[in-house]
């Protein structure tokens, strides 16, 4: 069995601790080169999960006024205008001979603005991955491995105590209707009986669609097939044959996110082909998963309450005064 | 749920068997094991199209208690397979939103608030004005002498958001009562 | 759309969005499709993958652009200068698919001597009345075509009504069989449609559309050559448009420019070919075909106007061509009589024809509201609709709805239409007073379309069958509930009335079945009606079964068979992968269940595909029949040899190889001889507002079009030349969001989408927002003489300036969803546009006006009216004209 | 780039994604580091209790369990006060989890804050002996990870400062630890036997300032937040009132009750703000992109190099 603090591409507890009824590991494979940021996903999955509208912020941020995953976001669409080329492309030879034919004399410059110009799209969502921080951390169990090798927030186990939040690489997870910053939260003592949601939610790779047999919402409405859902495995290799295609047709910047079982984080469920660094898209350059320097912290810590024993022990030689 | 089932469902204890990080089964609650779909309790499921833009997106409308559960694509359909756009998912927030309107609402001329009114009584009002503006208006022949057989008093507009046995409906009693000013969003 | 009826023969898109997949080439101008038909797009994304060339040409870089293999960037209002410039790159360099353009197109017809192009008229065709300020087009016609002798009065009879008439299916006027009088099939004649084609267009050189449209001459090389290369046998380009084409002065012909490079390309019938016309309501182009429309009746007949003469008889004789499908006119008028006043339609009584009300030159949208502001119409039903915010020139829109006796409002929403009373600029600027409004407002909670059965007519002609999910709540109800209840009431009111007037009422057919508390009619019943039966009661299998003696009845002639032997071909759902590309077992689609219209063009003259690869409807010699993956568009045992009597009429008339059934001569026609209001070629005219000059003649925009000149509420912007002009130096172009739709009654009121785009923003380039000081996240007001409304500002490279002969123009993007009302208001773009329309469809300009942007929020309250009277003095002062003063409620605050 | 001029496009000039933060800032309210604060205590004074006891100074013994009673039933309250579903504070004994510390520090504290209020309990009844025995024995073991454990947590984040400073935060928290029960045991012992939490106060509140110190050098970049903001603020508060407590606990400590008093509660005052400040610091690391970036950026050029 694996534990989570070795990266190898298997997840902890999945399928071993499922025996018969392990299914197959499932998760999103999001092509960001034919997303059209429609936000289809975002609504598809709202109405999916019954999540509330969670404000009406217009940021001026391209067309993006959704700004991040959130408890009230499971996937959000990322809008990156850039002065680049979307390919490297050729030159098209017959029209510059046409354009001799048909006697076209002192050429112009194109637009006053700069010709090249791409607009991205990306359809960011929980990365499920295999080795996730959110998961290792939780102290209630509420969230789990499940028997799909996805990692889902159980709503009526979960008790708000916040641990996953700061402990997601990708900032994912978040509680649902509690104040933002420690700084406007009250320090009232004890809290009983609030009225807000107060548990943590994400992204469940739609667990209960999944259960019936049902592709998840986000993946079934995209209009072009930018997200697919489908086995990991079947995705990586669809992922790979994907990569090379761009590569010859020369897409500026093509890149697979998140495939590598290698990385900090084993290799995310739900991985990316994007076209430019992922930070540009708002996605850390190189997650690792916090657990994975847990054992040596446990021993830090260890050493250090004996540093503490030993100290405090060192305190009563010489006297009572 | 007697203490040894309760016991015996303390995931502590599943953890030992087989779970021992207790981040898989161990940790599943009941809700989880036995969770499925909304959409397999539905009573139907009606197969509708999209209401919005003309491409005309395929739905599947899932009905439990009289009430629509989920609105998702059709993947039967040659034009969407079943996928919808940001205003064809939203179908059920648009269908039962907080905003839709359920009762008719009347203001009377010079009026400073809607009023409440029976969906009959206006009915009755609304053949009222017809047939008055109608009578009013009537003009058999244009100043030339030649025939109108109209009224150019009345106006209706609006069909392409409409189904196409509603616009005949619209266009066959319009012209009969000779409506002519009949007009929607083709022009807009 | 005229432009595609006078062309090809048929207003709907000429082929069905699954079968972009099948081009080499797409072009994508005057529509975003990727965010105003995202799910369409899917097959254009298909194309794209198979190696396509996408080709995005639009003023904006939109999500479309960002998906395009090349987005090239064009002044809005320039399209004609753009694709005129095609058209003379295919001529002048030999590019022209030469069988298919000598065999299926009009480019051989000699035209009549008196014609005078636009080239040679200084920007007018011949024909031009500056009194009547519209055209004779007597002038147009073929050579020796034998035009009636009362012809020339009949066209001004027609008028208005004329370019919808034969627009939307095309006549082939005086022709008395397929083949039009004169032709040279060497296309040589400098008289022929071919030369008179190349001459119009020899002056749109690169360097011409460069100036013209603010694009580079490598671009534009670029595009032409890679459209030609991937058309001819073995490939295809599609065209694909939206309203970015229709809703300008030039709409119509805009559109009839694409239409003539599809023909001489080859491209039209073919698979991956044709032009599709993507259409902005769900059943928008349904609400065309059973029209809910002032000058057509189903299926495109013609209304009847004021000055037609001779009853029944007249009307058919005006109605009907003598050659193509038109000729069956007479059977297609007296079933839909039929179907409307059943056994009271009798030959006697000239099937009720008489009962039919008649109409003027135009009765359209703009001119009654022009009626309301006059006070003359006083009485309006608005159903799923909202002016208030979608039409142009909001303000005019809601001076009007202040006018009226009585409203009625039907909606899902309180939309600003029906809260326009007290909640609307106008009140918030002192322009109304809530106390002063006379109008009486029913507002009516309508149901949606999950809440009742019916049929959508979709953007390719495919009537998709929707079935009722839940009961509506309450009052709510659907509009056929409320039209057959009102029509009902109205009957049993007027039931026994002697008053001739109500006749037509007390005769009309409107048995249909109801069911349910709330007596819900069966649209089935009403679909039966439109689909039409025989006297023996039997469904219809198809228009070719209709008889102008009275023995069949049919709501809607091209809908016929859409119910045949009683089973509703619109509800048919079977999955596309048990059936073939064509889909022809899902749902229903006029004509005929056609998918991919003229596809007799997708073989040669003599029945064979044009190539293996691009095979789809070719002519069996051993089963004598034309047989492929479509239903055909053409008799199925016509064969390609077939040469008409000289005898034939109606469809006899067209010969083997004419695949344009529907034109009289049975041909694409590149020039139009009649059918159109503003010529019979397309000429590049600047926009109704402009800050250029027409670059080609002294005639600066499109002659035809329509304004109000004398209208207080619709004044116009100054333009280029005019003094004044230097305050209004932006071109403003309207548009959507994915995100909303439309004038934002199903979308601003839902919480999913309103929180996805928030609120009413400007699009600027940094170089205008430096120009103005706006800044990026801070407030803009854009400014036009009809109105100044503020938004967001969003900076953005997407927007970007244009150079045209060395000058720089600017151009600013409005969305126009938004309005005072819903979980997300705003500024309505509309409030700015002006009224001045397109001749032949009375469409307004929304894609190409001017406008001023200054930063800030706009004057509040009644500080809005002052400013804007202040700068309505100004610019008339300037103009040397008398002030126009604001209408009573302006200076009754 | 469009250089002239203050207008720039949206997005033309973003390193980051519009400036947003990547990871999320902790969403714990200021109880949490309270309990640090408290659970430090806690932690230290069952080590001088139990320490007291084996060497017979029951002054002290008895002070430091009814301290570190009373801040062990402190902290259960802190926690559960900060959940967002409080009534389901028992799921936190759902599992047992190695890979979670809050887990395992849920346990430690159940244990450790039953057996010391369990402990205290009798001490004042006066009964069951051998039960207080087991219950005291147990309180002193899981006593020091208790009051290091807290360190573990934060740092297990991918919050860069909290992650970075994995080698330090065990260690600081125990000294602050220390530093805090000692002087907490200080304000209550009898001053014949308060010596030995004296100088546990002073070695902890030296350790403290010397491991602070060491843990912001070696941070660097990602340490710059300890110098701005409120964990600036916090940090600066923290130093100062420790290095003054220590100072008048060495000088006049011995002799002065009121000096120790004084001192002692300069000292708990310190360990506080420390907590605040290593608090605070995380808040702010997760609003800045560039933290994360950045250190990612470094180590993937590492792993380059290798």
């Amino acid at each position: 069995m694996t534990t989570p603090m070795q990266p190898t591409g298997a997840p902890a507890a999945w399928p071993d601790t499922y025996g018969e009824d392990a299914k197959p590991r499932v998760g999103f494979f999001t092509d960001t080169s034919i997303c059209i940021g429609c936000k289809a996903c975002e609504v598809a999955c709202k109405e999916w999960n019954l999540i509330p509208e969670d404000g009406r912020v217009w940021t001026g941020e391209s067309y993006d006024n959704t700004s991040a995953l959130g408890a009230n976001s499971w996937r959000h669409v990322a809008f990156v205008e850039q002065r680049k080329p979307l390919r490297l492309a050729e030159p098209f030879p017959e029209a510059d001979a046409r354009a001799g034919e048909a006697g076209s004399a002192g050429a112009q410059p194109a637009e006053v603005g700069v010709a090249d110009l791409r607009w991205l799209m990306a359809s960011d969502v929980c990365k499920h991955c295999t080795h996730a921080g959110c998961l290792d951390v939780c102290p209630t169990g509420a969230l789990f491995r499940t028997e799909f090798g996805t990692v889902v927030v159980q709503e009526d186990v979960c008790n708000g105590c916040g641990y996953c939040v700061p402990t997601c690489p990708f900032g994912v997870l978040d509680k649902r209707d509690l104040a933002r910053s420690p700084d406007d939260a009250p320090l009232a003592l004890p809290l009983f009986g609030k009225k807000e949601d107060g548990r943590v939610w994400k992204c469940t790779l739609c667990y209960d669609r999944l259960k019936g047999g049902l592709e998840p919402a986000c993946a079934k409405a995209c209009p072009t097939d930018s997200i697919q859902f489908d086995e990991l495995d079947e995705l990586r290799k669809r992922a790979e044959r994907r990569l090379e295609k761009l590569r010859v047709e020369r897409w500026n910047g093509a890149r697979l996110y998140g495939q590598d079982a290698g990385d900090g984080v084993g290799g995310f469920g739900a991985f990316f082909l994007l076209l430019d660094e992922p930070e540009v898209y708002g996605l850390p350059p190189d997650p690792v998963v916090p657990t994975a320097h847990l054992p040596k912290l446990w021993r830090t810590t260890a050493l250090a309450a004996a540093g503490l024993l030993a100290g405090i022990a060192a305190a009563f030689v010489g006297g009572r005064e | 749920m007697g203490f040894l089932e309760l016991v015996r469902s303390w995931p502590v204890l599943k953890q030992l068997d087989g779970d021992p990080l207790g981040l898989g089964k161990a940790a599943q609650s009941e809700r989880s094991r036995t969770l499925r779909p909304r959409v397999a309790d539905a009573d139907h499921v009606a197969r509708s199209i999209c209401p919005f833009c003309a491409v005309g997106c395929a739905q599947l409308v899932y009905v439990e208690d009289g009430q629509v559960t989920q609105v998702e694509g059709d993947p039967a359909s040659p034009i969407s397979r079943g996928r919808l756009c940001p205003k064809g998912a939203a179908t059920k927030n648009m269908h039962a939103g907080p905003l839709r309107e359920y009762k008719v609402k009347y203001r009377r001329p010079y009026g400073t608030e809607w009023e409440e009114l029976p969906l009959e009584q206006a009915m009755d009002m609304i053949v009222d004005r017809i047939l008055r503006t109608r009578d009013e208006t009537w003009e058999d022949e244009t100043p030339e002498g030649n025939p109108a057989r109209r009224t150019m008093a009345i106006a209706n507009l609006g069909g392409a958001t409409l189904d196409n046995e509603e616009n005949y409906l619209i266009k066959k009693l319009c012209t009969a009562l000779g409506i002519v000013q009949v007009e929607n969003q083709a022009r807009i | 759309m005229p432009s595609l009826g006078t062309t090809f023969g048929r207003g709907g898109a000429t082929t069905f969005q699954q079968d972009l997949m099948n081009a080499d080439c797409i072009t994508i101008m005057g529509s975003n499709m990727a965010e105003n038909h995202p799910v369409g797009f899917q097959w254009v994304l298909e194309a794209r993958e198979r190696g396509a060339e996408v080709i995005h040409i639009d003023p904006r870089f939109t999500r479309t652009s960002a998906m395009a293999t090349k987005h090239i960037g064009i002044r809005a209002g320039s399209d004609i200068a753009f694709l005129g410039g095609v058209v003379n790159y295919i001529l002048a360099n030999d590019r022209w698919f030469h069988e298919y353009v000598r065999c299926y197109t009009n480019a051989r017809v000699i035209v009549a001597d008196e014609f005078v192009d636009t080239e040679d008229g200084d920007g007018l065709f011949s024909g031009w009345d500056p009194e009547k300020g519209r055209y004779d087009v007597t002038t147009w016609q073929y050579k020796g075509m034998t035009v009636h002798g009362a012809a020339g009065q009949r066209e001004e009879g027609f008028k208005g009504t004329k370019g919808e008439q034969s627009g939307h299916g095309g006549h082939g006027g005086g022709l008395e069989h397929g083949d039009p009088p004169e032709e040279d099939w060497d296309l040589e004649d400098p008289r022929c449609v071919f030369q008179i084609l190349k001459r119009h267009y020899r002056r749109y050189t690169p360097e011409f559309v460069a100036d013209a449209c603010g694009c580079s001459v490598e671009d534009f090389l670029w595009y032409a050559e890679t459209l030609c290369r991937n058309s001819g046998r073995e490939r295809t380009g599609a065209f694909v448009y939206a309203v970015g084409w229709t809703q300008h002065t030039v709409g119509v012909q805009l559109i009839r420019t694409a239409a003539i490079i599809q023909l001489l390309l080859g491209n039209v019938g073919r698979p991956g070919g044709g032009v599709m016309a993507l259409r902005g309501h769900a059943s928008i182009q349904g609400s065309t075909d059973i029209p809910t429309l002032y000058n057509i009746l189903p299926g495109y007949l013609t209304m009847p106007h004021t000055e037609d003469y001779g009853g029944l008889g007249g009307y058919v004789e005006r109605t009907t061509a003598p050659a193509g499908w038109w000729g069956n006119a007479d059977a297609y008028i007296v079933s839909l009589l039929k179907a409307w006043w059943g056994s009271a339609a009798t030959e006697e009584n000239e099937f009720c024809f008489e009962y039919l009300p008649r109409i003027d030159d135009d009765n359209s949208n703009y001119w009654t509201v022009q009626q309301m502001l006059k006070g003359k119409v006083t009485g309006y039903i608005v159903v799923g609709e909202n002016p208030a915010v979608g039409s142009a020139n909001g303000r005019a829109q809601r001076l009007a709805l202040a006018k009226l006796d009585w409203l009625v409002v039907r909606d899902l929403v309180e939309i600003e239409t029906a809260a326009f009373w007290y909640d609307s600029p106008e009140i918030e600027s002192g322009e109304l007073v809530t106390e002063q409004i006379p109008t009486e407002v029913f507002f009516l909670p309508a149901a949606s379309h999950l809440e009742k059965d019916g049929s959508f007519t979709n953007t390719q002609r495919l009537l998709q069958w929707h079935y009722k999910a839940v009961e509506p709540k309450d009052d709510c109800r659907s509009e056929l509930w409320f039209y057959y209840h009102l029509g009902r009431m109205i009957k049993a009111r007027l039931k026994g009335s002697k008053d001739p007037k109500n006749r037509p009422i007390n005769d009309l057919t409107w048995e249909y079945g109801t069911h349910g508390e709330t007596h819900e009619p069966s649209a089935e019943d009403v679909l039966r009606e439109i689909s039409g039966w025989d006297d023996k009661g039997q469904m219809l299998a198809g228009y070719k079964l209709l008889k102008a003696d009275g023995s069949t009845s049919c709501g809607c002639w091209i809908y016929c068979g859409s119910f045949a032997d009683g089973e509703n071909k619109t509800a048919r759902k079977k999955p596309h992968w048990e059936q073939s590309d064509a889909a022809l077992e899902w749902a229903w689609a006029w004509p005929a269940n056609r998918r991919l219209l003229y596809n007799r063009a997708s073989a040669d003259p003599y029945g064979n595909p044009w190539s293996e690869r691009k095979q789809y409807v070719w002519w069996d010699p051993e089963q004598e029949q034309w047989t492929g993956i479509d239903t055909p568009d053409f008799d199925e045992e016509k064969p390609p040899n077939y040469v008409p009597s000289s005898g034939a009429k109606g469809p006899d008339a067209v010969a083997g190889d004419h695949p344009f059934i529907m034109q009289a001569d049975g041909l694409g026609w590149l020039y139009v001889p009649q059918g159109l209001e503003d010529g019979p070629l397309p000429t590049h005219y600047e926009p109704h507002e402009s800050p250029f000059d027409n670059p080609l003649y002294s005639q600066r925009a499109n002659p035809r079009r329509q304004q109000n000149k004398d209208l207080d509420e619709d004044p116009y912007n100054p333009v280029d030349g005019e003094p004044g002009s230097e305050l209004f130096p932006y071109v403003v172009t309207t548009y959507r969001l994915t995100e909303h739709h439309t004038a934002g009654g199903m979308t601003r009121f839902t919480p999913y989408l309103a929180e996805l785009q928030p609120q009413m923003f400007v699009e600027v380039h940094p170089d205008l927002a430096r120009e103005r000081g706006l800044e990026h996240g801070g407030w803009a007001t854009i400014v036009s003489m009809r109105s100044a409304i503020e938004a967001r500002v969003l900076v953005t490279d997407r927007m970007r300036p244009l150079r045209m002969n060395g000058r720089v123009v600017h151009q600013v993007g409005l969305p126009y969803h938004w309005g005072q009302r819903g979980y997300t208001t705003g500024g309505a773009a509309n409030d700015l546009a002006h009224m001045a329309l397109d001749p032949n469809v009375h469409i307004q300009e929304v894609k190409a006006f001017t406008c001023d942007i200054r930063p800030g929020r706009r004057p509040r309250g009644p500080k809005l009216a002052a400013f804007m009277n202040e700068l309505r003095e100004r610019v008339e002062a300037e103009r040397g004209r008398a002030p126009r003063r604001e209408p009573e409620e302006a200076r009754e605050t | 780039m469009s250089t002239n001029g203050s207008v720039t496009a949206v997005g033309s000039q973003m390193r980051s994604y519009y400036g947003r933060p990547i990871v999320k800032e902790p969403v714990w309210q200021r109880q949490v580091p309270v309990y640090f604060f408290t659970g430090g205590i806690a932690g230290a004074c069952s080590v001088l209790h139990g320490l007291g006891r084996v060497t017979r100074n029951d002054g002290l013994a008895k002070t430091a369990l009814y301290v570190g009673a009373a801040a062990d039933l402190a902290s259960p309250i802190l926690l559960v006060s900060d959940l967002g579903r409080p009534e389901r504070f028992l799921n936190m004994l759902r599992v047992f989890k190695v890979t979670s510390p809050m887990s395992v520090g849920s346990w430690i504290l159940l244990a450790s804050g039953s057996a010391s209020a369990t402990a205290a309990l009798l001490e004042l009844a006066g009964r069951l002996r051998p039960v207080k025995w087991a219950a005291e024995a147990v309180s002193f073991v899981t006593g020091p990870p208790l009051a290091t454990y807290t360190g573990a947590l934060v740092a297990n984040t991918a919050i860069p400062v909290w992650s970075e400073a994995r080698g330090e935060l065990p260690w600081l928290f125990g000294a602050s630890a220390a530093a805090s029960g000692g002087a907490a045991t200080i304000l209550f012992a009898p001053s014949n036997s308060a010596g030995p939490a004296r100088r546990a106060a002073l070695v902890g509140a030296v350790a403290e300032l010397g491991l602070a110190q060491l843990m912001e050098r070696r941070l660097g970049f990602v340490g710059e937040v300890y110098r701005q903001g409120e964990a600036g603020r916090y940090g600066r508060l923290a130093k100062s009132c420790t290095a003054a407590g220590a100072a008048l606990l060495a000088w006049r400590g011995r002799r002065s009750r009121l000096a120790a008093t004084v001192g002692g509660a300069l000292l708990l005052a310190g360990s506080a703000a420390l907590r605040f400040s290593v608090f605070e610091a995380g808040v702010q690391s997760a609003r800045d992109p560039r933290y994360v970036v950045a250190t990612q950026r470094e180590r993937l050029r590492e792993k380059e190099h290798a």
